[in-house]
């Protein structure tokens, strides 16, 4: 039955598809209206310097635009700060003194888009450099370049964070019978949605409401931000609508509130018109919030024969010129802490210092929760140094290791409470799917005759949902979500949430959650989202977040409409509410499946025929505050090919083995693992942002920062089990950034089990040809 | 990006030294000049077209000489950006008198280029920028040299 | 084609050329006559002057492909061509692949095989698989890939593209081997 | 993203074309396929007061074989990978168009555009040296035909008058036992090359290489020819020492710089990695191999 009506576990084909098949999608970009104006943006080409002079007359001079805007005049409106999600403050235009390139200097507002363009070319920036620091490591060192002389603490050192037992860790390494260390560097990249980021805000002075059009995850909260940065401008948030349209993809770089918006917000006030401000792609890797750049030395204590007793990792985070990372309040490093992973770490401390430079400001998700691909990377390249230490077969090594399914819900050292596992079914699944013995003995043949094959595993534990509102906040703001159902006469429901989609196909899954839940036909379900004068309040959509806590929303709030129907029913087939039962998406009285009501019969009930004392209509809210997080886990295995000529790494295999829980749509769940894998491939061969000496950025454009096409991407196996969550109303778990978690270290595995027998311990990511090509000299099996 | 040379010049260095220190005269062997605006004799402005072929940046440099010790030794920063892109030059000149008619001149320049200009043209700013340093060393050299005209 | 020179712009300087110019242009069957700024971009043409929005923006260095349309039946990257080039040719956009009410194969495939997430580079790589299967019925995976190596997508990870678009092929060669066309 | 504006003409035909580029006092550019131009004019990074739009000019659109093969400089790279005669008898001409940036770009890139901008990062240029070709310019006082060796001066800098346009790349025809091989390494589809060699190979019945030629993409300031690992094959029959040599000394050639696409000591390698497996290509070509 669960498929007619299109309910919880069918492959629903994408209601959403309709409009974006036929180009009559409404992006940001495609808001159009009468009198709009134009914002573009002066960027500095210095990463640390004194604004001396802005001159702005050549560009006033061009017919067409009609005000440039700079820090000088943001500071009556009190506009030139703004706060950051990570209760820090970021500039929206420097006041004198520029902290990276590409930040915004000047803003000019015009009545084209190519006259805008024309007034920022026409901007002269006087500026006096200044001592640049880059790297995070000497920018912690005293008489380090100071970064942010606006603060009272003179240094960089943004917070210390750390969890678990100091103590009881030393000793566990001291006596430890085997101890394995790496340092692993974690590289800054860039989400780089093919949409950049953009906003049409519109002022109306007359009642002096403002509706903004913008590119953001979580139209509530930035609502929110906007009235706290603007309120003494009389944007107070009830005169505030955020809609955020159809998204080009977000994976955490549309939460930030970037300088743009609050100037485009600036200029609508002052103009009284529309204004657009859309940004390049060049301007979008450059300024806005990159991801990862996490320096890592990670240590695992053993026994000989592998049994793993605990885990100790410090990490130095590099914030950029402003902590402007979107975690949780009081989690600055994000869910780093899941870094134990697959595995019953007895003893375990982790320990991450924040620090300035003189970068773009950030530090948010690329599809990976909080910090959670930082996390499963370090465990699973540290799980293969040891089976390299002792010598074992890295899938044994696991297998020995792994939480046992009995232990869940399990309580990790670093104090999370896993809900559900079954990592031993999932590592058996991937080696059986991908044939893991015979590569073994292909590699062995190969190796014989000198080419280069490596096989590479990663068992992840993702950590998901936030969160439970005792723990979990934004800017004091709990992190529940909601869902509010209104069923019609004609037995048709309309759903509003407080999340909002950017591609994960919230349109159909929801409405399949709500098609399980009333037994009405997923076609009779629409599902809207992102806009704040309608939706219902909630922390959006980032960190695999909406299935797990919007979802348990969706079911409860369809719940209470059920409570309500069942009366009704009761009602109509004249028996006590006792006697009738909810049983193949009907309510049949006890024992008589023949009498029984359909929710599309009580629905019309609801609004002509309901009980006397009791309301009319069917419709129920339900804002759910999550009792834990979901842990969804899989297997990967890749399979790598390496060319001893060039250097070159191909993956020739990927099987990916998923378990996300109950899952609602399979082919959404299989199209979300395929896009994860690749941003998985991505970082691991492709992408990486540096930055040389004088803070200038190398790869700030799609020239240079590598996205991979399909040539540069396997065809990828994917298989998946069922672990139930055992607190979430429907079992799911979420799954959007599952592949992006675990991706990275299976392919890293692979390369260094590649070139293991010549003693390579470990290689930093992205694996260029070059990297491989050095040690392949090195080890003289070039070719 | 370092430069560095030393040259030869037929040419006595107190002509060597007041051509170099005249705005009106070294700026005729910058990059394509538009215009020049000198603010006093140790500081100008003056606005270069420079680049790589169909890649050119047009310059608005502010320059001051940092360092003026008569006869022999001076060092000039100049300091200036286009839409996106910016470009530092700091360059050590070192005169010697070979002779009554003849001078060595050592030279150092650090050139940083950064924005826009630095990011697509990358690869290509070793190449340019090491081509215009020795074009406007070449043609000091040349000016000085040329017979000296009534 | 009528190549009418607007009224030279006397900006002092000699003038051998436009600066502003009428252009005639048929966009999805529809002809259009429409003055432009010499260097307005092909993509700003059709989604500002045109208003045809489903063609999108998504680099600034000829490498998505996201705002792929056919210029004369050839897909061409619409960010990285004038529109006065494109003065007396016919361009094909998104819009105008559903022909009288009935979805094009390859839009059906995209949606039956799951093809798109957030949307933003569908457009883009549904013109790209119209060429690639005008001009070769029936690709193989590689040939595909190939095809569409000129599209970023960041969402899909390419397979379920790549099942779309056989899916169109499959659907292309039965309608045309089921009914003498 | 927004060029800064320029005026605009369309060139009726060559002469046209020429007369425009030579009244335009230097500042004017030619508008072929656009796909390494309109970047640069993007970023505002070359600003060319007029646009010379020679798109619609006759005669530079062709593909004919007299002796000679003659393209005519507008020929797009996609129409040169499908041409039938290209196919059959120049395969390193499609190994070539094949790696130029991506399937859409080649839609409207041109191999005469190619050549003209001489950026050392293109692909054509090496080929060309390695097939020993040459360009027709035309210019207002007439044609006149440039070996390759001498078309290439500089970064962005050719042997091209101001005012001369570049109309038709001539290549002289293979004879038999011939075979030719392009090989580029790149870091994804549609990157410059980290490293590129063409390699042109013809022997005689004995086997043995009559002629060698081998040129070598972003290897210094302008496409490179290895002369001295061209000297190694001459006239040997090649086997696995001779190429090995050769491989080194087209290496040796090769002047990289460090960028993001690696340092210069790897570059330097894969010159030699790439130069050993073009010429094995290019030898089992012309033997008849594929």
């Amino acid at each position: 039955m669960a498929t007619e009506i299109g309910g919880i576990g069918s492959s629903v084909k994408r209601k959403e598809d309709a409009r974006f098949i036929r180009g009559r999608g409404n992006y940001v970009d495609d808001v159009k209206l009468p009198g709009m104006l134009y914002l573009d943006i002066a960027r500095s080409p210095y990463a640390h310097a004194r604004i001396k002079n802005i001159d702005t007359s050549k560009a006033l001079a061009i017919p067409g635009v009609l005000a440039v805007i700079t820090g000088k005049d943001l500071v009556p409106l009190k506009l030139e700060w703004m706060p950051t999600l990570m209760s820090d403050r970021q500039m929206v235009l420097p006041t004198d003194t520029v902290l990276y390139q590409a930040q915004e200097v000047a803003a000019v507002v015009a009545t084209e888009r190519y006259i805008a363009a024309d007034g920022v070319a026409a901007i002269e920036v006087e500026y006096e450099p200044l001592p640049v620091v880059v790297d995070p490591i000497k920018a912690l060192q005293p008489g380090a370049t100071l970064v942010r002389e606006d603060r009272e603490q003179k240094d960089n050192h943004i917070w210390h964070w750390e969890v678990g037992d100091k103590a009881g860790t030393d000793k566990a390494f001291k006596d430890a019978e085997v101890v394995v260390k790496q340092d692993i560097y974690i590289p800054r990249i860039h989400v780089s949605s093919i949409e950049t980021c953009g906003m049409v805000a519109s002022f109306d002075k007359i009642n002096g409401k403002l509706t903004v059009w913008m590119t953001t995850q979580a139209p509530h909260a930035i609502r929110t931000v906007i009235a706290l940065v603007a309120g003494h401008l009389g944007l107070s948030e009830e005169r505030i609508r955020v809609i955020s349209p159809d998204i080009g993809g977000g994976f955490g770089g549309k939460v930030p509130v970037y300088p743009g918006y609050v100037l485009a917000i600036g200029a609508s006030v002052l103009t009284g018109h529309p204004v657009k401000w859309i940004e390049d792609r060049s301007e979008n890797i450059q300024a806005d919030s990159f991801a990862r750049d996490y320096h890592i030395t990670a240590e695992l204590a053993a026994k000989k024969d592998g049994t793993m007793q605990a885990l100790r990792v410090k990490t130095v985070a590099d914030h950029g010129a402003f902590d402007a990372a979107a975690n949780p309040s009081k989690y600055p490093a994000g869910l780093f802490h899941i870094i134990t992973g697959s595995y019953p770490f007895a003893k375990s401390f982790v320990e991450v210092d924040g620090a300035y430079t003189n970068k773009p400001p950030g530090g948010i998700a690329y599809r990976c929760s909080f910090r959670v691909t930082e996390a499963a990377f370090t465990i699973e390249r540290l799980v293969d140094v040891l089976a390299l230490e002792i010598k074992k077969d890295p899938a044994e090594l696991r297998m020995q290791n792994f939480i046992p399914p009995t232990a869940f819900p399990y309580t990790s050292s670093l104090g999370w409470e896993y809900d559900s596992g079954d990592y031993g079914r999932a590592l058996r699944l991937a080696m059986e799917k991908i044939d893991y013995a015979g590569l073994r003995k292909e590699q062995a043949q190969k190796r014989a005759k000198g080419e280069l094959m490596g096989i590479g595993i990663s068992s992840f534990t993702e950590i998901v949902g936030a969160g439970p509102s005792k723990h979990f906040d934004i800017l004091g703001i709990k992190m529940f979500d909601s869902c509010e159902i209104r069923v019609h006469p004609t037995g048709k429901a309309m759903v509003r949430l407080g999340v909002k989609s950017q591609g994960q196909g919230h349109e159909t899954t929801f409405a399949q959650i709500v098609a399980e839940e009333l037994g009405l036909p997923v076609g009779d379900i629409a599902v809207e989202e992102g806009d704040t004068d309608t939706a219902p309040y909630g922390l959006g959509t980032y960190a695999s977040r909406s299935t797990p806590v919007a979802g348990g929303a969706t079911a409860i709030a369809a719940r209470k409409i059920r409570e309500k129907a069942k009366l009704i029913a009761a009602h109509l087939l004249e028996a006590s509410p006792d006697d009738i039962e909810w049983k193949d998406y009907k309510f049949q009285v006890k024992g008589v499946p023949a009498k029984s009501k359909t929710m599309q019969e009580v629905a019309f009930a609801a609004y002509t025929n309901h009980p006397q004392g009791m309301e009319a209509g069917l419709e129920a809210v339900d804002y759910y505050d999550p009792p834990n997080l979901t842990f969804p886990f899989g297997s990967y295995i890749c399979v790598v090919d390496i060319d001893r000529g060039t250097g070159e790494v191909k993956v020739r295999r990927f099987v990916a083995v998923d378990d996300c829980g109950v899952i609602i749509n399979p082919m959404i769940v299989e199209g979300q693992i395929h896009g994860g894998l690749t941003m998985g491939l991505a970082p691991a061969l492709y992408e990486q942002i540096t930055y040389d000496d004088d803070g200038n950025i190398q790869g700030g454009n799609f020239m240079d920062y590598l996205l991979p096409t399909a040539m540069e991407v396997p065809s990828w196996e994917t298989a998946k089990t069922t672990t139930p969550s055992p607190h979430h109303p429907i079992g799911a778990k979420g799954v959007g950034e599952s592949a992006t978690v675990g991706a990275p270290a299976a392919i890293a595995n692979a390369v260094v089990d590649a070139l293991a027998h010549l003693g390579v311990r470990h290689i930093d990511i992205p694996i260029t040809p070059w990297k491989v090509q050095k040690i392949l000299k090195e080890k003289g099996v070039a070719e | 990006m370092r430069f560095e040379g030393t040259l030869d010049i037929a040419a006595p260095r107190d002509r060597v030294w007041s051509f170099l220190t005249d705005p009106k005269q070294v700026t005729t062997c910058a990059p394509d000049v538009q215009s020049l605006d000198v603010t006093d004799p140790r500081h100008f402005k003056v606005v270069v077209r420079a680049g790589v072929g169909p890649i050119k940046g047009t310059f608005s440099m502010n320059v001051e000489f940092t360092e003026l010790v008569e006869p022999g030794h001076a060092i000039v920063l100049a300091r200036g950006q286009a839409p996106g892109s910016a470009v530092e030059l700091r360059s050590t000149m070192d005169l010697a008198a070979l002779d009554g008619t003849r001078t060595t001149m050592k030279w150092a320049s650090d050139v940083t280029v950064s924005g826009m200009i630095q990011q697509v043209g990358a690869r290509l700013m070793q190449g340019a920028a090491d081509k215009i340093t020795q074009q406007v060393f070449s043609c000091i050299k040349a000016k000085l040299e040329a017979p000296v005209t009534a | 084609m009528a190549v009418e020179a607007a009224p030279a712009t006397t900006t002092g300087t000699k003038t051998t050329g436009t600066r502003r110019m009428k252009i005639h242009a048929t966009v999805n069957g529809q002809a259009h006559d429409v003055e432009v700024e010499t260097r307005t971009l092909l993509v700003h043409f059709l989604r500002e002057n045109i208003g045809l929005t489903g063609t999108h923006i998504g680099c600034d260095t000829t490498n998505c492909g996201a705002c792929t349309v056919l210029l004369n039946g050839r897909p061409v990257k619409s960010c990285t061509v004038f529109a006065v080039q494109a003065d007396g040719m016919s361009v094909a956009t998104v819009e105008g692949l559903e022909k009288d009410g009935k979805l094009d194969p390859i839009q059906e495939g995209f949606h039956e095989e799951h093809g798109l997430q957030c949307g933003f580079c569908t457009p883009g790589m549904m013109i790209t698989a119209a060429a690639l299967l005008s001009a070769n019925p029936d690709p193989s995976e590689l040939q595909i890939r190939q095809a569409i190596s000129g599209n970023l997508c960041r969402c899909t990870g390419y397979v379920n593209i790549v099942k779309s678009i056989q899916y169109a092929a499959r659907k292309t060669r039965e309608t045309a081997g089921g009914k003498a066309s | 993203m927004i060029p800064a504006a320029f005026d605009y003409q369309l060139a009726k035909d060559v002469a046209d074309a020429i007369q425009l580029l030579g009244g335009s006092g230097g500042e004017g550019k030619i508008l072929a396929g656009g796909q390494s131009l309109i970047p640069l004019m993007k970023f505002r990074l070359t600003q060319p007061a007029l646009l010379i739009d020679i798109n619609r000019v006759p005669g530079l659109s062709a593909i004919k074989e007299n002796g000679d093969l003659r393209i005519g400089a507008l020929i797009r790279e996609n129409d040169l990978e499908a041409n039938p005669i290209v196919r059959q008898r120049y395969p390193i001409l499609v190994d070539t168009a094949a790696v130029i940036a991506d399937p859409l770009v080649r839609n409207l890139a041109t191999i005469g555009g190619n050549l003209a901008h001489a950026d050392p990062a293109n692909d054509h240029p090496a080929t060309m040296l390695a097939l020993r070709a040459s360009v027709v310019a035309q210019g207002p006082t007439g044609e006149r035909v440039i070996p390759i060796d001498e078309l290439f001066v500089d970064t962005f800098t050719t042997s091209l008058a101001p005012d001369e346009i570049l109309t038709q790349i001539r290549i002289p025809k293979p004879g038999p036992r011939s075979g030719g091989a392009y090989l580029k390494l790149e870091r994804k589809v549609g990157d410059f090359a980290i490293a590129g060699v063409a390699v042109m190979i013809v022997l005689d019945a004995s086997g043995r290489v009559t002629t060698a030629g081998i040129g070598l993409t972003n290897a210094g300031p302008t496409a490179i020819r290895a002369g001295r690992a061209e000297d190694v094959l001459t006239g040997q029959t090649p086997d696995d020492k001779t190429i090995a040599e050769a491989a080194s000394r087209a290496a040796a050639a090769a002047e990289p710089v460090s960028d993001l696409r690696g340092p210069a000591e790897y570059k330097k390698d894969v010159f030699r990695v790439l130069t050993r497996r073009a010429i094995t290509r290019a030898i089992a070509r012309a033997k008849g191999g594929a």
